[in-house]
């Protein structure tokens, strides 16, 4: 196995220069690579290396790093090894490589993403909607789209909730007690 | 293509079912199927054991739980007096509002069936709209499976009968990790705020402690209580009795984890760039203190942040009071409280030591000289046992004792000391009494469980080798030829239930009479205030009750510009009501002086 | 069937509601996650056909639209269809805790919370999700309704049609249905 | 003569008995030449709500990705969870959840009988392996409280202990289970209408098939041995002894076959589990909920259900509430890339027993 990883590690970082890898104990590698190389790196790990299953792609929101993380997570069901591989793209201007010509599946997950997340895939031939309709929202799963706001605005709930927040209102009032504002954010 | 003719007649093979009893369970719907053991259905809460402590409403990701006020249910210290309501069109049955219940009160019960053409009716009290689920409870928790963290970290402490050996600190205090997860065991609910006398904001400060912001947590403590080290040391601890977790598991260690704070701060000026105090602009107001004991600490330093001009005056050398000489130095070492004083020092408070009012300076010269004066004197004077021979040597006040040795003097007990008493003193001067190599006994006229004095203290004591003999009333010390004592005649006591409902009272037996050595007693029974250094004209003017002087809420006495607090004015006899006295001094020589009502 | 004389009009409607309550067919439109206890309802332990309840494969042949659980703003469109489509006398049913007060998906942007203000609902069952049980007993309190001539959400539908219209059209903001004529 | 192309839409009511969603057919006669799939009917926002969920609040929200079949999801939850945080499993918890595990899927095997028969017109089938299906889910409700989501399988290992004498219920149910199974074949398998109507039918290129993302079963209908519970294995299935069965052909019938004899393998396992369970704890505590926050990092866990893979990708920034929880479903590929070129060529009245035979699941994709 350490053999195994050793191996992907040395061919990956010899084709691509700016990748960089993480080793985790198990039977998992990762890799971050600029997102220009993304597309290049998925074709070598499926054709040259048998990653020929892609597990997963994902996305990540770091709002306060203003960046999307992509990942994508391939298999190679000979040498039973999960690959990571990571990118970046600008939060402002997200524009990224298409890669369902990879793997057909792909598309989808790019769908999705376009969708929630808005990540403009260039080349990707989809419908515009995927699991919204007639969305005028942001995307939705941007870190900075409050969902109960949104929620609470455009949805009617049933009146009764009277104290969702705490017993701990009604006990300083009983006490007297006075809490400082800078305090109030560990309340829980 | 051709003819199957097995898979054509394969399939009437059903047919061979013709006749056998069916699966259907023909009762339902009119006799419901009766749910599983374990069965997650409607809500059912113990009204009398729930504390509303709102563990449940928090942990609801559904937000579906609701704390109200349920009829017939008052709140009082420990139980907020809400009860959870479940908005059954919110709920998803996890079941995880059982599962942190810290008192167990709340479970699910074997009930499902709830059909309804009103969409208002999904909302009920669990308990009080069902008080027949009480027989049908299936999904409940238990100690094991409950999530709420039920084992406090244990506290580093010096071993046993290493301890005896020095006056080193017992306790070694929490490290980083282990505040950080004694602090993350808190349900943050909250009803601790209400037992304490001085409603610390501890919910928010141990949650401080827990997302690991230690500058917060000490901001948020200095908030109402300048002298927290010397909580997190000595306090008593009202918050803990009343804990959430304490009642299925061991209460949060929010003493020591003020202690932890306090800690993190290791010298005056630190704190004051921490706590970044907000000192405002003198205002021309002159205030005087009589006593640097905490009730006096507390309203110098929150006056001074108010822009008060305060003196204190203190008797003796050093300022604490009952802090510096009366706690032993292995429980409050001198240096954590030097730092504190000093930190109110630099807040501009000025202490004239050495000063005792009555003596180096008159009463009426510091009552005319300010505009408000603050009387925190405290409890100097011991109480006497009352019996023959107490007045041979060898028997001190346990007091003055305490006095003595923390002044660094030394006191000749020799080897076998008898304490009489079971307060926090008797045990102090027991377990100093170890401390200098004698052979210690506790005389207690109650049982062991009716000691005023801390469990832990107790337990300390019995770890350090301290016998405990309860139910003893000693009744006569007898002489050696020297005119010093020699040994203690003490009645065994029965314990006889109190008519009116009080706690019982001890009884002693007739010819029960016991004697043992003794080459030193200290008596620790308790203290009384020593006013005399009131002149007469006040001493008319001033109500005092029973050694204390009577105050409204504002700490006023009956003379308007006099204030008093500690010991002198409360029952409580502990820092904190001593601090909390303070603390309401503070507004109330601020509404006399500056709002002027 | 409308008859003049108020007496004989109480025996026709007690005859038609008795008719009524034992043919409930109801429409295989599994909304949410409720769906899945639908196929053990309709199967041989609970056998829902024996108080006349079974499925119906189109609209106009059903009789209770069943909204098993949470509706999307893009399902309610289609179901606000459906129940239009569906001829009277027909009945809504409201099932599990999503459709009375918004569920586990209270803070959903994409869910909506009180079925009541897009459709008429007769019966709420509660559950998350109801046992099969719990259905049942929803069926037999709705044919307690019809029986006593309760069950008239889609009366109220009619009437109140503009109040529903402007709930619904809030939450579909792109509306492109056709308009019945009622 | 080339005939004029209609377009269909099957939907969004569950086309099989497979969840809401649409297929958009254009068809030729009754030949389909393009399919298109609508999905969102059953978008929840599940990976939005979490936000606002802390660690444990997830757990209960995570389960109903997938309503057949909640428990891989918690599975996955779990593993990921633990992962991250290096918290270890009790051996006696891992045996449990393996029995849950083992025991959902024979749950929603006996619904898929239900389902894949009624796609074809066997309504007897499904009268019996639903109805029978409720053995499982007695089982289940007596265990964790809950007939559908159990949320029973959370990190540290199991909510509660097995109640007692609940090894003889089970051995007892899966007795009756295995007689009923017999049943079950000669009513399905060796129906000639079954036969014919799904050999040669929705077809899976096997060299394709990896590359397309199939797994699961309708992998192993192509001729490929690979199930995560031998390839990447979890919990204590190396310890067990079982076979992945494979049937070459690639067609609904031959995914038919390897799900046939799946079930009865999940019955080898529940066997074997009570007989090797060890006694000790279930359970390894959890800190307060409240303030149980998990060290940076991601951690991807990879479950085998019925439909095939399914996976969580937990993402924790170190707080007390998880960055991303992203869950990876079969049908998520299945249903729409592989559902859209597999419809292409066949016959509109077989689009039911096509979804169906792919584990078809809209929940899991909308999430």
């Amino acid at each position: 196995m350490e053999e195994i990883k050793s191996t992907i590690i040395q061919r990956i970082k010899t084709h691509f220069s700016d990748a960089t890898e993480k080793e985790y104990p198990y039977n998992r590698v990762d890799f971050s690579v600029k997102k220009e190389t993304i597309p290049a790196i998925l074709f070598y790990l499926k054709d040259e290396m048998g990653f020929k299953h892609l597990s997963h792609i994902s996305c990540i929101d770091w709002l306060e790093e203003n960046e999307f993380e992509v990942v994508f997570i391939v298999w190679s069901p000979t040498d039973k090894i999960k690959v990571f591989v990571h990118t970046r793209v600008d939060r402002e201007n997200p524009v990224m490589d298409n890669v369902d010509m990879i793997w057909r599946q792909a598309n989808t997950y790019e769908r999705e993403m376009r969708e929630m997340f808005g990540i403009q895939f260039t080349g990707l031939e989809a419908p515009e909607e995927f699991l919204l309709e007639d969305w005028e929202g942001p995307p939705p799963m941007r870190r900075d789209f409050d969902t109960e706001a949104y929620a609470t605005n455009t949805y009617w709930e049933r009146p009764g909730r009277e104290d969702a927040k705490d017993i701990r209102e009604t006990i300083e009032k009983r006490s007297g007690e006075i809490l400082p504002d800078f305090a109030k954010k560990y309340t829980r | 293509m051709s003819f199957d003719l097995k898979g054509t007649l394969k399939p009437l093979t059903a047919l061979k079912q013709f006749g056998k009893k069916p699966h259907t369970l023909v009762d339902v719907p009119s006799i419901p199927l009766e749910a599983s053991d374990h069965y997650r259905g409607f809500h059912y809460n113990d009204l009398d054991e729930c504390i509303g402590c709102g563990n449940c409403s928090t942990i609801c990701q559904n937000q579906a739980i609701d704390m109200v006020p349920v009829d017939g249910i008052e709140g009082k210290k420990g139980d907020s007096g809400l009860r959870p309501r479940v908005d059954h069109g919110r709920c998803c049955w996890c079941g995880l509002c059982v599962e942190v219940c810290p008192t167990g009160s709340l479970s699910l019960t074997k009930d499902y069936l709830y059909v309804s053409d009103d969409p208002d009716t999904f909302l009920w009290t669990p308990g009080v709209d069902n008080p027949e689920g009480k027989e049908r409870i299936s999904f409940f928790s238990t100690e094991e499976t409950s999530l709420n963290d039920f084992g406090r970290i244990p506290m580093p402490e010096l071993e046993g009968m290493d301890r005896v050996k020095s006056f080193a600190e017992v306790v070694l205090g929490y490290n980083e990790v282990q505040a950080r997860a004694e602090a993350s065991r808190c349900i943050s609910c909250g009803l601790c705020t209400e037992a304490c006398p001085e409603h610390m904001h501890i919910p928010e400060y141990i949650n401080a402690i827990a997302r690991g912001n230690d500058a917060d947590a000490v901001r948020i403590i200095y908030d109402n209580n300048p002298l927290p080290e010397m909580c997190g040391k000595v306090c008593t601890r009202r918050c803990e009795d009343v804990c959430a977790i304490a009642h299925r598991g061991d209460p949060i260690a929010i003493r020591w984890l003020k202690r932890y704070t306090t800690e993190t701060v290791k010298n005056a000026d630190m704190i004051k760039e921490v706590v970044n105090p907000d000192i405002q602009e003198p205002n021309g107001y002159k205030v005087g203190i009589i006593g640097a004991g905490p009730s006096g600490l507390t309203v110098a330093y929150y006056l001074a942040l108010k822009g008060f001009d305060c003196t204190i005056y203190e008797a003796h050398a050093k300022a604490g009071g009952m802090t510096m000489y009366g706690i032993p130095k292995y429980r409050f070492p001198e240096e954590s409280l030097d730092k504190q004083i000093e930190y109110i020092q630099k807040i501009g408070v000025k202490i004239h030591f050495n000063t005792k009012v009555g003596k180096d300076i008159s009463f009426k010269e510091i009552y005319s000289k300010y505009d408000a004066v603050f009387i925190g004197v405290g409890f100097p004077k011991p109480w006497t046992l009352g019996i023959e021979g107490e007045d041979l040597k060898g028997s001190i006040q346990a007091v003055n004792f305490l006095y003595e040795i923390n002044n660094g003097k030394t006191v000749d007990i020799g080897d076998k000391v008898i304490v009489i008493g079971g307060g926090n003193v008797a045990i102090d001067a027991a377990r100093v009494s170890a401390r200098l190599g004698a052979d210690v006994t506790i005389l207690y006229r109650r049982r062991v469980q009716d000691m005023p004095a801390d469990w832990e203290e107790i337990e300390g004591a019995e770890d350090e080798g301290i016998h405990i003999i309860p139910q003893a009333i000693p009744v006569k010390f007898y002489p050696d030829k020297k005119g010093h004592v020699k040994a203690v005649e003490y009645l065994k006591a029965d314990m006889v239930a109190d008519e009116k409902g009080g706690r019982p009272k001890p009884v002693p037996v007739e010819g029960s009479n016991t004697i043992i050595e003794a080459t030193a007693v200290l008596g620790a029974i308790g203290q009384q205030g020593d006013y005399s250094f009131l002149e007469e004209e006040f001493s008319e003017k001033v109500k005092i009750e029973r050694g204390r002087f009577v105050v409204n809420e504002k700490q006023q006495s009956t003379l308007d510009k006099l204030f008093a607090g500690g010991d002198a004015a409360n029952r409580s006899a502990d820092v904190i009501s001593a601090i909390a006295d303070g603390y309401m001094a503070v507004k109330g020589i601020e509404d006399l002086l500056v709002k002027g009502n | 069937m409308m008859i003049n004389d108020k007496n004989s009009q109480k025996i026709v409607d007690i005859i038609q509601n008795y008719a009524r309550k034992h043919s409930l067919w109801i429409l295989a439109y599994g909304t949410g996650c409720g769906a899945i206890e639908i196929p053990p309802t309709m199967t041989s332990r609970y056998d829902a056909e024996r108080l006349g309840v079974r499925g119906a494969a189109t609209p106009r042949q059903a009789d209770v639209l069943l909204i098993t659980g949470y509706l999307t703003t893009k399902t309610l469109k289609r179901v606000i269809r459906v129940y239009e489509q569906m001829q009277d006398p027909k009945y809504v049913i409201g099932f599990g805790s999503c459709t009375i007060n918004g569920g586990m998906y209270w803070d959903s942007y994409n869910t909506i919370k009180a079925l009541d203000r897009y459709l008429p609902v007769d019966v709420f069952i509660n559950g998350c999700m109801p046992r099969p049980e719990a259905v049942l007993a929803g069926f037999a309190k709705l044919q307690e309704l019809i029986q006593a001539g309760k069950a008239d959400g889609a009366r109220k539908y009619k009437e109140n049609l503009e109040w529903y219209r402007a709930n619904q059209k809030k939450v579909i903001p792109n509306w492109r249905m056709p308009e019945y004529n009622w | 003569m080339r005939e004029k192309a209609t377009t269909l839409y099957i939907g969004p009511q569950h086309p099989g008995i497979t969840g809401n969603m649409m297929v958009r057919v254009k068809v030729e006669g009754d030949t389909i030449v393009k399919a298109t799939t609508e999905v969102g009917y059953l978008h929840r926002s599940f990976e939005k709500l979490i936000e606002k969920r802390n660690w444990l609040q997830s757990f209960t929200l995570l389960c109903r990705f997938c309503v057949p079949e909640p428990d891989p999801v918690e599975e996955s939850y779990a593993r990921a969870v633990e992962l991250l945080e290096g918290r270890e499993v009790p051996e006696r918890a891992k045996y449990i959840r393996v029995l849950v595990l083992e025991l959902a899927r024979i749950a929603s095997y006996l619904l898929w009988y239900g389902g894949q028969s009624a796609s074809l017109g066997l309504y007897t089938i499904g009268q019996w392996s639903v109805g029978d299906r409720n053995y499982i889910l007695d089982l289940f409700e007596e265990l964790t409280g809950g007939r559908v989501y159990h949320m029973y399988i959370w990190p540290g290992g199991v909510r509660r202990d097995l109640p007692k004498g609940f090894e003889n219920k089970v051995l007892k149910t899966m007795d009756y289970l295995e007689k009923r199974l017999d049943d079950y074949d000669d009513l399905m398998f060796d129906n000639t209408i079954f036969r014919k109507r799904t050999q040669g039918v929705g077809i899976i290129d096997k060299e394709k098939a990896v590359e397309w993302g199939v797994v699961g079963p309708p992998l192993r209908g192509c001729g490929i041995r690979s199930d995560i519970r031998i390839d990447d294995p979890y919990e204590v299935y190396n310890k067990l002894d079982f076979v992945v069965p494979v049937e070459e052909g690639g067609d609904i019938w031959a995914r038919a076959l390897v799900r046939r004899q799946e079930i009865r393998q999940s019955i080898r396992i529940i066997r074997q589990v009570l007989d090797n369970i060890p006694a000790g704890k279930y359970y390894n505590k959890i800190p307060n909920p409240q303030k149980w926050a998990l060290p940076k990092g991601d951690a991807y866990t990879r479950t085998e259900a019925v439909r095939g893979e399914v996976g969580m990708y937990v993402v924790s920034d170190g707080g007390t509430h998880p960055r991303r929880a992203h869950f990876r479903g079969a049908a998520y590929v299945h249903a729409i890339t592989l559902l859209e070129n597999l419809l292409v060529g066949e016959n509109i009245s077989d689009i039911a027993a096509i979804m169906n035979s792919l584990g078809t699941c809209p929940p899991e994709i909308e999430r």
